[in-house]
């Protein structure tokens, strides 16, 4: 069961994961990152490359379950404006075993942060909008994924 | 060519894409950026920070260094920032 | 916001971890343990040591909270009978960012599995039950947070 | 001394629980083991494997080697295996 989306609309994430604890394994792992009021942010645009998104998403789903036999995966990113409280992204797995799950929740969104065309935009009730810059502490983290 | 741009690329530079007409002489991503680079102050403040940018060649990330032959759209743009 | 719960009743995992997503942070993990139909098992009968039970959860949770700074942590247990399908054990971490929201989620179940009381008995279609062995790799995953 | 029993150690013994008077010459948890075995059968057999067993003296996880001293409660129990 795997399921990839890039959607403008507001998601609902316990729904997405449901069908994760219905296919015989043990474990189900989650991961959900949400817009945050990061000094005053009052909502995150997101923007992405269209012709590109979902197949790097699926490249990265494909990786996951070939290196952990995932039972399941679930990936969903929003693209659009997002408010603060909402959900960016959600990634969900389930395999038989709880290592697996943990590992491969975590190489998702480790990978999705440094390879997946998104761009984010802060917008704040000043009516400013800054582009969040890419943090080096997350190609670290991507590249130990590539190195282990 | 088809050349696209993305987030702070694509603002710097006013236009999201643009289907251009490669000299004989660009071979590799980075011969491309040189080339636009040359042409308008636009191009030259977009790539000025070489590290801060990324490439995709036909949808695939490449580096500077890869060899533009017989592929169809070239996408720059900002290290991306999703998830 | 912390919850620490032990039940012998089935709970809803989903409406368990939504207000984790309404803490201000911008990660939320979690893992979900649910009983499996491992060579016809029907149920998993867990025992517990209902006097250290509680106490022993809260520390583990108080432990990661101290050790990753979270907003927020749930933890629910089952005991008594679980059937096939349903969830055992419900982590769930929220956290500004999300390597602290990735680690202590696999934190809590990688020690729960070798600290907390319980005892899994697995029930089969034909009437015969065995008590679950420890596995020595859930030690030596415990051990490695220890170490770290 | 209140002894509790779970699990596989509890089906072994036969009881989930009992108040002892413990020997003067019993002075840590192996000391507790011992003292049991050598009473009857049915501890002997619950205790036979050493490195099966897990104890908490006051709800609390210790070894083997740990002193019984001012306790109420010693729980043995084989390794848990929830989550």
């Amino acid at each position: 069961m795997i399921r990839v989306e890039v959607t403008d609309a507001a998601f609902d994430g316990a729904a997405a994961l449901a069908p994760l604890g219905s296919l015989g394994g043990g474990a189900v792992a989650s991961f959900t990152g949400i817009a945050r009021d990061d000094g005053g942010v009052t909502a995150i645009e997101l923007e992405h490359y269209p012709a590109m998104t979902e197949a790097s998403l699926s490249a990265l789903v494909d990786d996951a379950v070939a290196r952990w036999s995932l039972l399941g995966c679930v990936l969903i990113h929003r693209v659009g404006k997002v408010a603060v409280g909402e959900a960016i992204v959600l990634v969900g797995t389930a395999a038989s075993h709880r290592a697996e799950a943990l590992e491969a929740c975590a190489f998702l969104i480790d990978r999705l942060k440094t390879e997946a065309p998104f761009w984010k935009k802060e917008h704040r009730a000043d009516g400013t909008a800054t582009w969040v810059e890419a943090k080096t502490s997350d190609e670290d983290r991507a590249a130990e994924w590539l190195a282990g | 060519m088809l050349l696209v741009y993305f987030a702070r690329v694509r603002e710097a530079i006013g236009v999201d894409g643009e289907d251009r007409v490669l000299p004989a002489n660009v071979l590799t991503v980075a011969d491309c950026l040189d080339w636009l680079a040359d042409e308008n102050a636009n191009y030259a403040a977009a790539f000025a920070n070489r590290d801060k940018l990324r490439f995709a060649l036909d949808q695939q990330m490449v580096w500077e260094g890869t060899a533009l032959e017989g592929a169809h759209e070239l996408a720059i743009f900002p290290p991306v920032t999703g998830g």
